[in-house]
């Protein structure tokens, strides 16, 4: 019974923290859109969060550069234990555009393990919301 | 942890959009609860939890207090006003410490700027309610309230004072246009920065407890005359009153933007403690 | 003041430069040789022409070439082709100190000698780069898995 | 106090992107500052001298989500220039149109980045809440709500409609009062003010020393606007003023913004009246003739210059993209000594950095 109760905590309030991993930043303000007044998602209980310790799913945007490819695995590690992985935007999924550049590791699951992958270039605000409600039915 | 739910609410719909359903504060504390603990080695774990129980620990029984002086008047003893006070004050403390024990760098400085604040604001916060106790010439809480109860609320003779007390408890809150050391785009959470899991959760309810309290207590000394306490319609009464001063919270938390410590400081000296303070001269004077 | 005249000047100082084949720009176009940029850039300043828009490396006909285009309503190029390999150019970081950015992005991208950069630590390479600059042509790096992992 | 070095990570809710600079503390303001870019740096000069030119301009419109068509456009007239190709003027009237319509929404954007940094989060909802208008529009016109692949070389690809016209020139209206709103929170709003004047501040004798471009520098009286001074794709047919203030600090610079999004609301309902007849492409041959072209324009943030080299194949020998935000990045430090810790947010911000730019 407890743990019903937690998962529908869990379900109900995840928390976002989102890395950028070298991406053109369109996806990244597609992100950001989801706070605001059109696609209002601080209904579904999604809250931005700043620090790795508060956060639940890590969304991550852009191809992975050999510059943040450290940090993305710290930041990773950081993230208390129940954590899921969500890659948005196509440079995330495969490294998108630029794939092939001298400086690029293609997509971000060659670093770490993923759960969903949103594709687009600019992946949409509404794809965003999908993913993270995909990927809410499957902690059930 | 319904107020909480309300400010959130009345923030988003400022902001024109649908704040989160109200089971919302709710299931962010299960959840926290249920998050793996994670904290930097160099703490030792026994400070580090014992923080955020006792700062939880002090704002519920200041709460009690303040709801045992609602209900009826034997559980209020002389001197409560002090102690009541006295408990709000404590967590913004432990919250600093809390800051100290995990070195992270964030929390370092996030903890001195909540030090700052503290000691500006729970000067404020204290002398402007103050005022109320000179009033009714009473340090209890059933003293003030039964002051008010034949005369007027101390609403209107005490505006001022009310407009400091306030600006006191939002300091002591941190909340918006005060809420540095938490400030989400500097210091990124403060003090509460390599927190999780049940420590987090345990700052998150002493935030809510805390909340409830302020007002209450304000509540308690400034509109206390209206309604005798005991019968239902005096308990909606309090309840709508309480939820005036939270919308009155939010709106202010809307509007401003987050002050610098520098400005924050000196406004309060230059301004609010001469100001309460020539306040309770003017009330002793009456 | 205009880009006019100080073309005008420009041309005499460029007037002993070898003469390399250059390829045709649509802007107005100077060739200079290494160490005659700092003078170049004295009298640019005079007619009041500060502003440099970036400095491109770029690969013309057999040798590299450094293009500084400066910008004051219409644009000049200074042209200064790289011979060889100890051919260095001067920094312009003392009097322009926004080139600094341009001057370490040639440097890094094309391993043009710089002296009076310090080009210690990378400016836009990841700092675990194994290969040499990127954007040269004969010792074409290899892309990414040339570069091991640590 | 003892000296505290603060590093603002890879990962930090004021930047969107990753940047990371140390700052040094003595107590609360600040010595100096040090930067490190390199995280977004994809290497996009070599991807280019792989891909064909018309490959390229998907290439060119991921350098920066924001001012994506800015940089296409830039990157079409350099190759429309080595090809000596006359584009049809209905087609730049609809480059420019989008040019405009991006200005907008980089304006908004920024205008929201910089309330949430020092903590107005409501103006931070009010100005992304009118964007999204201006991200309607410009998926009405181009498919797509950020990276809009409407422009070829020779020309653009969709056409404007007459449905599309007239729900532009509504969207415009409404957008208009609401940046007049924002305008007014700007001016008069005590609170923003104190948080946002006197900071940053940047002399003209700064601006010309480090070259810096765009709305930083006109806020600093150097009023520089390519789009006045060298009339690339037909702006000279229309009437606009270049806005400049002479104070030089972060406020002067929101100022700046706000005043050129009304600006350029008015241009491009100027622009939709003049809507020249005529088809929208011209066609391109394939192989470009050996040349070397460099053609600037300017972007929401400054001035954006491609220098283009072709050696007469289908792909290009060299391309070299600079853009307005590295001349900002320079300014970083000198802005932010002697500042409170709490300003550097406010400084940042101030300066609408995008760091995707500066890599490439």
């Amino acid at each position: 019974m407890i743990n019903k109760i937690i998962q529908w905590a869990r379900r109900k309030s995840p928390w976002i923290l989102h890395f950028n991993s070298g991406g053109c930043n369109g996806c990244d303000i597609e992100l950001l859109s989801l706070l605001t007044p059109k696609m209002d998602v601080e209904r579904l209980g999604i809250m931005k969060e700043s620090s790795p310790r508060h956060a639940d799913i890590l969304v991550c945007t852009g191809p992975v550069t050999a510059q943040t490819e450290a940090r993305l695995k710290r930041i990773y590690e950081q993230m208390p234990a129940p954590k899921w992985v969500i890659a948005a935007g196509s440079c995330s999924c495969t490294g998108g555009v630029f794939s092939g550049a001298y400086n690029i590791h293609d997509g971000i699951d060659n670093v770490i393990p993923v759960d969903v992958y949103i594709p687009g270039c600019p992946c949409r605000p509404e794809a965003i919301v999908d993913g993270v409600v995909k990927l809410l039915e499957k902690v059930k | 942890m319904l107020f909480h739910w309300v400010d959130r609410k009345l923030t988003a719909k400022f902001e024109g959009r649908i704040g989160p359903p109200w089971y919302q504060p709710l299931a962010d504390v299960i959840k926290l609860f249920a998050k793996e603990d994670i904290l930097p080695n160099g703490t030792n774990d026994l400070f580090a939890s014992l923080l955020p129980l006792t700062s939880f620990a002090t704002v519920l029984t200041a709460g009690f207090y303040i709801f045992g002086a609602f209900i009826s008047t034997e559980f209020s003893f002389a001197g409560d006003f002090i102690v009541i006070v006295f408990l709000l004050s404590l967590p913004s403390l432990l919250f600093f410490l809390g800051g100290w024990t995990t070195s992270g760098v964030y929390s370092i400085l996030g903890g001195n700027r909540s030090l700052l604040q503290y000691f500006s604001y729970e000067v404020l916060f204290l002398v402007a309610l103050s005022g109320t106790s000179i009033a009714s010439g009473s340090w209890s809480l059933s003293g003030i309230r039964s002051a008010q109860e034949n005369g007027l609320p101390y609403i209107i003779p005490q505006l001022i004072g009310f407009v400091l007390a306030m600006a006191g408890l939002i300091g002591k809150l941190k909340r918006s246009p005060y809420d540095i050391p938490k400030a989400k785009s500097e210091m990124i959470v403060g003090p509460l920065t390599e927190y999780s899991g049940k420590r987090l959760a345990l700052w998150q309810l002493t935030d809510y407890v805390q909340t409830i309290a302020g007002i209450a207590l304000l509540a308690q000394c400034y509109f206390s005359g209206i309604w005798e306490v005991y019968s239902l319609p005096g308990i909606a009464i309090s309840l709508v009153m309480m939820l005036g001063l939270q919308f009155a919270l939010s709106m202010i938390s809307a509007i401003f933007t987050r002050l610098r410590i520098d400005q924050l400081i000196d406004l309060n000296w230059r301004f609010f403690i001469p100001l309460s303070l020539f306040h309770n001269v003017l009330i002793i004077i009456l | 003041m205009t880009v006019g005249n100080a073309f005008v000047e420009l041309q005499k100082l460029s007037s002993e430069a070898e003469d390399i084949s250059f390829s045709e720009l649509n802007e107005k176009q100077v060739i200079l040789s290494a160490d005659q940029l700092l003078p170049a850039i004295k009298i640019l300043h005079e007619n009041d022409i500060y502003h440099l828009s970036t400095i491109t490396g770029v690969y013309d006909k057999e040798h590299l070439c450094l293009l500084y285009h400066f910008w004051k309503e219409e644009g000049i190029t200074l042209r200064i082709p790289i011979i060889d390999e100890k051919t260095s150019v001067e920094t312009l970081t003392k009097t322009i100190p926004g080139a600094l950015f341009y001057e370490r992005e040639a440097a890094e991208m094309f391993g043009i000698q710089i002296d009076g950069l310090d080009t210690s630590e990378k400016m836009f390479l990841p700092d675990n780069w194994k290969g040499g600059a990127p954007m040269r042509k004969e010792p074409a790096v290899a892309p990414a898995e040339e570069k091991e992992e640590d | 106090m003892s000296r505290v070095t603060i590093p603002i990570g890879p990962q930090h809710p004021l930047l969107k992107e990753p940047m990371s600079f140390n700052i040094t503390l003595e107590g609360e303001n600040v010595i100096d500052s040090a930067l490190r870019l390199g995280y977004v740096h994809r290497g996009i000069e070599k991807l280019a001298e792989t891909r064909s030119f018309i490959q390229n301009i998907t290439l060119f419109e991921r350098v920066c989500g924001i001012c994506s068509h800015i940089h296409t456009t830039t990157y079409c007239q350099a190759v429309e220039g080595l090809l000596e190709l006359e584009v049809p003027r209905r087609a730049v009237y609809i480059r420019m149109l989008l040019c405009e319509l991006e200005r907008i929404h980089s304006h908004l954007l920024w205008m929201g980045v910089l309330a949430k940094n020092i903590g107005l989060n409501t103006v931070f909802m009010y100005s992304w809440r009118d964007r999204e208008i201006v991200l309607d529009l410009m998926e009405e016109i181009s498919g797509g709500r950020v990276s809009h692949a409407i422009n070829t070389i020779g020309g653009v690809r969709k056409d404007l409609k007459e449905g599309q016209v007239q729900k532009l020139s509504e969207g415009l209206s409404v957008l208009s009062e609401r940046v007049d709103e924002l305008l007014r929170i700007v001016d008069n709003d005590r609170s923003f003010k104190a948080r946002t004047q006197g900071i940053g501040f940047l002399s003209e004798e700064d601006v010309r020393r480090y070259c810096v471009v765009g709305p930083v520098a006109r806020a600093s009286g150097v009023d520089v606007d390519l789009r006045k001074n060298v009339p690339y794709a037909c702006y000279d047919e229309l009437s606009f003023k270049v806005v400049s203030m002479t104070e030089g600090d972060v406020w002067a610079r929101s100022m700046v913004r706000i005043h050129e999004t009304s600006e350029a609301i008015r241009l491009c309902e100027q622009i939709i009246e003049k809507l020249p007849e005529g088809e929208i492409a011209a066609t391109a041959k394939r192989k470009v003739p050996a040349g070397e072209f460099i053609s600037r324009s300017e972007a929401p943030r400054g001035e954006v210059v491609y220098f283009v080299k072709s050696d007469g194949s289908q792909t290009p020998a060299r391309v070299k993209v600079r853009t307005p935000t590295l001349t900002a990045l320079i300014t970083l430090p000198r802005q932010l000594s002697g500042l409170q810790m709490a300003d550097v947010s406010a400084v940042v911000a101030g300066v609408d950095l995008c760091i995707a730019c500066a890599d490439r």
